[in-house]
């Protein structure tokens, strides 16, 4: 099969950060998320998810490398002054180049 | 009944028992802990019982005697941010933000509270207008609204960011959840009246007292671990979370018998007055105001303000109902 | 009770008026969602619950008196798909594997519509055979068989990929989850009878409406969002979606009839009969013959006959059958 | 009433039938599974439920007549592991730390079963002291930690890994999630007595059975899905899957008698005696003693222990507690 | 620790499609897997997820290169052209590398 | 934006062996994890996760190479023997490198 290499960002933050993500990746130009009802802990302490609203959430974005860049530029600037997040980026090699 | 009585009768309900326990488990580290849809699943019950029974009410009662103390309501969630910010602002020494962030939950409501009062009145026998829950429904938005608008002129300038528009805060204020469930039911319940009552009652009344028990369990876990935020957010907050509720749940109690409530109905519009929202407005201010600290807000009305109501408010503001019907 | 009083009584229904909420919430765009496992849940109760008291019925009534007409249901479950099959393919120009699918949904049946049948008929006073509970469990499967065999037909040859082998279709419409609920129930009903109903009433009969009417806030939501795919499935389905339920309800009422079902009975056979299914059936279509288009399904049957049942159709098929029966 | 009655009015109730269907359900291999919040959820309601009505008759008995049936009960959850680790390790050949989970797992209790039972005495009208909730919950901890204790001796040594330390196990055990609802609710029960009672009956008793059906239903899943597993334990763990609760039960029957207990109390004792742990010891064991093969357990006490006892062992039980007290 | 190179291939797509990707990864010779509920949005529109059978599940398989291989073909295949979906592949490195 | 390498551990293992990754995660100094609820079968069969403590968890967490080296190294020889569990790691990148 032939693969096309790709981007994947991946957001870990609270639940309410949630609008405010997605408005960021439709500017961005993402083509599509998805979006993982997760449990954390990190520097701003434990967070065990009983009300949908205090939890965490992961949300995971296959991109063109210019989005990604964009992406984690605009969530360095502008999201982790205000929320408790962690984002990375790694490789992945998706089927159907064109689709991201 | 004297004050003594009013408290043992709250502090003895199952109830408040629970949500004691829920507490207590949450500080042994118990790993007690409700599913999330489940916490969802009894707010969903809660709110829309409430509601259908205030429609019901207000089908019962009639319009002509609902409308006034519905607008003094809805204006008293607005106008408590606006004594509360410049307090929180100059004797607080919070950041505009952050005052402005902890005015709108101070304003705004919270359900849980206003029905643990509910159940109280009908423990200990006093009648109430039960088309309250309107007041309910019309407290939680207007004090977000203000709130977000105190903090928006803080944040002038450093506008960059994810902060929402405020065609979104309005439409988040206006159209979240827990204002459609209720909203949405009073008028299920007012298009419908008795007649509908009595097909759902069943469901929507009689366990109605056994679920809220439940849920004020896991209401006491989550208020319990953020207990240990209490070190965090310094006395002046402290402070704040007990007296702004005294203060606001006076100032409902007096504005209700301005308008002609019932001791029932005014004992309610002053614990609403004093109750402090933890859903509803960290929701909308999270979304709008981002860059207050919710450490702050959550600690207060969750860990302060709402223990303290539910345990010793809803009788004291009880108590001095009935000395002001007196 | 003429029509428009049998429609009245049926729009200003608890369980109605919260759909439509539901409905209104999703096109206002509000965040109003009810947790997933809060779905299955209700779906649960409600199968158990009307599996549960219509085997109870079929203890009462004996046998003798139920096998007729249930196989009449069953028949016709069957039965419709061979109309409705050449209708979608040569007027509606549909694949043969769209229009397989379709046939299936609405053959098929949808548990939310009868039961809110039968809530319909409690509120009017209507007596019916409870034991009808059997025929929502025996109709749902047929039809779906049907459906995926003309489906297989026509995607002969075209055979790669993932679709499910017939063992497989058989084992999903036959031991799904509805239909293992609803006919699991129906034996525990039947094999404790009235001595078992007396243990369980408080939770599988006196609450049941309620949980119907939350039940169809969320199933509002739910068609309220698929309102938007409306658009793209075009007129012919849109109209299919609302004369297919009127002439199968004949059908079923005609034949509710002649099997010597009471006025009742009929009219639930008729509802069901003008039922689509939007959960069973996606689920096995999905399946078999992933090669259908399930915008076109869904749409059709959870935007347009749901809806159009649950409001109108129901006082409708009930109206024409006082009529049958006058 | 002889035996053969006993046993119909058990396997012909609501409860034990939907246990029935979900196994069956699971060995036709039905993707019918209850979500997991569902699961939760049912159990918070049964363990609250069934520690609430007990607090409630502690008020009522009064200590006095509780506290030495109650160290009685503790005692025999700490004293059966001393007689089935040596059997299980000589008879059975198991290794040291399979034969103290398993222990650990048989002198602990399971709540599903002593609620089973409470059902069947309410339906065949024979009354107990239903402050006999305390038994269950002063019965799950003891043999756990008696267990672990055993555990860790025949492990030391290797004890590198994540094994938890002696306080986690204790902390475990006092304050999982069961021990702290039950023993929560059973306070919260005796506080508030008959008149919180009154608030909240129609929640926490009047569904309850219905509850507890729908609940046996999942159980029955869970149950049928490990049967594939018996062929894995070997003949010895089967027999003493039904070997070992009989002979407990007896162990109950008898001391309850001894301790003044009622016909219904000591058939309680007996079952409870009978039980195996299949939630609370399996978490508190995978922690400390992770050693331990979880098939071993988990097939004993799910697959055949639990299916034994709710089917036939509670009417026995029942039967042989008549004959002692005749 | 000795890590042995190995494929993880990531699939989301339609919960409905859940049956037939085990199948999938039967016949591929997969050797084990880890099913994700998820929330998501992508070229077919939003999958909010209320119903369990209308939402979404994302499955992740490590497998040797060769089974990932066939993995992604069959994917491409046979189920693209008729379920939501998307695929890619990624480099891990596991313990144990005789278990895949 | 800058973004500095890292590596993500990740664990499939089962629900009750949670309290035990978690400390060991805090032994090995990790400095955050995200926990997902998952399904999944393997070598041990399946596991559905219809009772939340008989299901599975997949933890990920970001962890400097020598942190995520400790870590697969503890799982390997403390955990494999005892629980149902697979681990692996891969590369990502994130941003505010002296996070983790
Ligand atoms: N090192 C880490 N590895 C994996 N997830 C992390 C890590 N640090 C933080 N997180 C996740 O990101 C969320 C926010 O992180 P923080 O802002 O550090 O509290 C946490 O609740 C975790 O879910
Ligand atoms: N660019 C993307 N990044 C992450 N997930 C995606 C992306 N595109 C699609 N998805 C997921 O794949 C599912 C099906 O995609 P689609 O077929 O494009 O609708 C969506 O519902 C998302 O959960
Ligand atoms: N090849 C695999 N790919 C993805 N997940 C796996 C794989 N093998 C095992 N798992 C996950 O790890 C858990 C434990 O694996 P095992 O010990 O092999 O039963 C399984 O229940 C799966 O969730
Ligand atoms: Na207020
Ligand atoms: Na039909
Ligand atoms: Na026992």
């Amino acid at each position: 099969m032939t693969t096309y290499p790709m981007k994947r960002v991946t957001i870990v933050t609270e639940a309410l950060a949630r609008e405010a993500i997605r408005r960021l990746l439709a500017e961005a130009g993402a083509h599509g998320y998805t979006i993982f009802p997760v449990e954390g802990a990190g520097a701003q302490g434990e967070r065990p998810a009983d009300i949908a609203e205090f939890g965490n959430i992961q949300v995971e974005v296959i991109a063109r490398p210019a989005v990604a860049e964009e992406l984690l530029g605009r969530l360095h600037r502008e999201f982790f002054p205000k929320y408790a997040m962690i984002a990375y980026e790694s490789e992945v090699r998706v089927l159907r180049g064109d689709k991201f | 009944m004297d004050l003594s009585q009013a408290l043992a009768a709250n502090l003895l309900s199952p109830a408040v028992l629970f949500f004691l326990l829920g507490a207590l488990a949450a500080v042994a580290r118990s790993d007690l802990k409700f599913p999330e849809p489940l916490y969802v699943t009894l707010t969903i019950y809660l709110l829309t019982a409430i509601g259908f029974k205030g429609g019901v009410a207000i089908a019962e009662a009639g319009l002509s005697r609902v409308w006034l103390p519905t607008l003094a309501a809805m204006a008293l969630g607005a106008v408590i941010p606006l004594w509360t910010y410049p307090v929180l602002r100059f004797w607080g020494r919070l950041s505009k933000v952050n005052a402005a962030a902890l005015a709108a939950h101070y304003g705004s409501v919270s359900a849980v509270t206003f029905i643990a009062a509910t159940n109280y009145l009908k423990a200990v026998g006093q009648p109430y207008e039960s088309y309250a829950a309107v007041f309910l429904a019309v407290m939680e938005s207007p004090a977000i609204l203000v709130g977000v608008l105190f903090g928006k002129l803080g944040v002038r300038g450093t506008n960059a960011g994810p902060a929402a528009s405020v065609k979104t805060v309005v439409h988040e204020a206006l159209l979240g959840r827990s204002v459609v469930l209720l909203v949405g039911a009073l008028f299920v319940g007012a298009l419908t009246g008795e007649r509908g009552m009595a097909m759902v009652e069943p469901f929507f009344v009689s366990p109605f007292q056994g679920v809220l028990a439940l849920f004020l369990l896991e209401m006491g876990t989550v208020a319990g671990r953020r207990l240990g935020d209490l070190r965090g957010v310094g006395m002046f907050l402290i402070g704040f979370g007990v007296l702004a509720p005294l203060t606001n749940g006076l100032l409902g109690l007096a504005l209700g018998k301005m308008v002609g409530l019932e001791l029932g109905g005014a004992t309610l519009l002053g614990v609403l007055s004093a109750s402090a929202s933890y859903i509803a407005a960290p929701a909308a201010i999270r979304l709008s105001l981002p860059e207050a600290n919710p450490t702050l807000y959550l600690t207060a009305s969750l860990a302060i303000t709402f223990p303290f109501n539910v345990t010793l408010g809803i009788p004291l503001y009880y108590g001095v109902a009935r000395w002001l019907y007196s």
